[in-house]
């Protein structure tokens, strides 16, 4: 019974699971937060998976993902702003839950991997991972102003 | 040839082809057995020649001319986005205009960019390591650059990325892949065949033998490809308009 | 475990890709192909794919969003064109 | 004078930063990874300081 499995799994199910239904469905403003809040998901459960299956090679994922995934929701921000002008979304409450949960992870895959160079990898992605989630959701809760501008490049 | 006798000879052709499949999947080891002749065949070709990352010596080694293959269909339909959205007559290139962007996704951008470049870079260079390789490290490295027109606007990028020398680098990483691929031929053994250098200690930068530099060929010919791609679709959609003379004020 | 595990990410890639089809609006879709390729990413790690699971990563999370949105843009302004000043 | 030696002391930073950085990814350290990741950092701090430029210099 590897516990963290377990903790994958429910992670991804309670977590990822809600991201899919916001993003499939309901006011643009609200997609966007969901696909911001599935790209922290996602980063978790990949470094869950690393642990779960004692490869630590699998962080690689993670890495890669805690540094492109608020590119991708930068992009959204920036292309969709016209979309989003009217009211933009702000979703403080899922940011702080996104930012816990990442730090509790972090902390417990820290403890369970000891002091070493693999622990400050572990970190970077986490400090990566959540500086990312806040920059995007700043940006969609209004980081492109003039975005009533009818087109902007 | 009738319309008729043509469905003719696609039927039989159809038929030939489905009878050799169902022939050939009939002596596949079932799915979930210990069998696993392809496999086992693989992972010792692999561990014979140090490479830790099967997955990448099957790409870069044992089946490098599939991947010849692949890299020249990337290249080849980059080559044709760039001719299809090439700027014809009746279009104008307009400035684009600068974009506001709040602090805070500026220095977020500014300071993302080079760790999205070294993680791109670290990617490519670890392929016979870890997960990863020369395909998905270029593709990184390709973000990374348009973390700036995230976070500034296009005419900040465009400062930055002469499309000239992407195009350049693209034909290089191509051609740098072929010429591995010969220099495995003049060194008297097959191309492509990974016998020209030694395979170094395993788990190291330097196993693998022409694996890394497959690698990093592939890893150069991505990144320069999709930044090329981008700079057709960017420019399509910010720059270029059509010219039919409106009187429309500069509004790109 | 991992049946679960297995069982779980099946059944959101399954969602995902059934939300991606049922949305028609390609803003709209670029966002859902997203979540998609995050579902396809978790499943091809837990089968024990990690570079296929890396490379929908990467070009999954920024680029294709990118490319969709950039077309959007262009078709969004090629209409304002023919609509004269609108 | 001084506007090169600041572009030199900022792409130094980024570089040292980089290769840290670069360090910290690694699993095994030795004498090909330092030079590999040392090459991969300063590539990036030019494109840093070449990015900040491009960005401020509107």
């Amino acid at each position: 019974m590897n516990g963290w499995l377990v903790a994958a799994t429910v992670l991804l199910a309670a977590g990822f699971g809600p991201v899919v239904w916001g993003v499939a469905t309901g006011p643009l403003e609200r997609r966007v937060v969901a696909q911001n809040f599935g790209t922290s998901v996602v980063c978790l459960v990949m470094l869950l998976l690393s642990q779960a299956y004692v490869r630590p090679s699998y962080v690689d994922l993670a890495l890669v993902l805690a540094v492109l995934g608020p590119a991708g929701t930068l992009v959204y921000a920036r292309l969709l702003a016209d979309d989003l002008g009217d009211d933009p979304p702000h979703a403080n409450l899922l940011t702080v839950v996104a930012a816990s949960a990442a730090t509790v992870i972090v902390v417990a895959m820290c403890v369970a991997t000891g002091p070493g160079r693999a622990t400050v990898k572990l970190v970077l992605i986490g400090v990566l991972l959540v500086a990312g989630n806040v920059i995007a959701s700043r940006a969609l809760a209004g980081g492109f102003p003039g975005a009533g501008a009818s087109t902007r490049d | 040839m009738s319309r008729r006798m043509r469905m003719w000879v696609l039927a039989t052709g159809g038929l030939a082809v489905a009878v050799l499949l169902v022939a050939g999947y009939a002596r596949l080891p079932h799915f979930g057995g210990a069998v696993h002749p392809y496999g086992e065949r693989a992972v010792s070709a692999a561990l014979a020649r140090h490479t830790a990352n099967v997955i990448s010596s099957v790409n870069f080694d044992l089946r490098a001319f599939d991947t010849l293959g692949e890299e020249t269909i990337l290249f080849g339909a980059v080559l044709g986005t760039v001719v299809l959205l090439r700027q014809t007559r009746d279009e104008r290139e307009v400035p684009p205009a600068p974009a506001e962007v709040a602090p805070p996704v500026r220095r977020y951008a500014l300071i993302m960019l080079p760790v999205a470049l070294l993680t791109g870079l670290y990617v490519v260079a670890h392929g016979q390591l870890s997960p990863g390789g020369g395909f998905q490290g270029g593709v990184v490295v390709a973000t990374a650059l348009h973390l700036l027109y995230i976070g500034a606007d296009y005419r900040a990028l465009e400062k930055i990325r002469p499309v000239g020398t992407y195009e350049v680098g693209d034909a290089a990483g191509e051609a740098a892949y072929l010429v591995l691929g010969v220099a495995g031929l003049l060194g008297g053994s097959a191309f492509l065949a990974n016998t020209l250098l030694p395979y170094g200690t395993f788990n190291t930068l330097a196993s693998g033998g022409t694996v890394p530099l497959l690698n990093a060929a592939v890893g150069m010919e991505v990144a320069c490809a999709v930044v090329v791609l981008l700079a057709r679709f960017l420019d399509q959609a910010v720059e270029i308009e059509e010219d039919n003379g409106s009187a429309m004020g500069k509004e790109s | 475990m991992t049946d679960a595990l297995t069982l779980v990410s099946l059944l959101l890639v399954a969602a995902s890709a059934t939300a991606a089809v049922a949305v028609r609006d390609p803003a709209r879709q670029a966002l859902v192909l997203a979540v998609l390729g995050l579902a396809l990413a978790v499943l091809f790690t837990v089968v024990q794919a990690p570079d296929v699971g890396l490379s929908q990563l990467a070009v999954g999370s920024a680029l294709t969003p990118l490319l969709i949105l950039l077309s959007v843009r262009k078709v969004r302004r090629r209409g304002q064109h023919e609509g004269g000043d609108r | 004078m001084g506007r090169a030696a600041a572009v030199a002391a900022e792409v130094l930073a980024w570089w040292l930063l980089l290769t840290g950085a670069w360090l910290v990814l690694i699993s095994t350290v030795d004498a090909l990874e330092y030079l590999v990741g040392a090459s991969a950092a300063l590539l990036a701090a030019v494109a840093a300081q070449a990015a900040r430029r491009a960005m401020s210099g509107r």
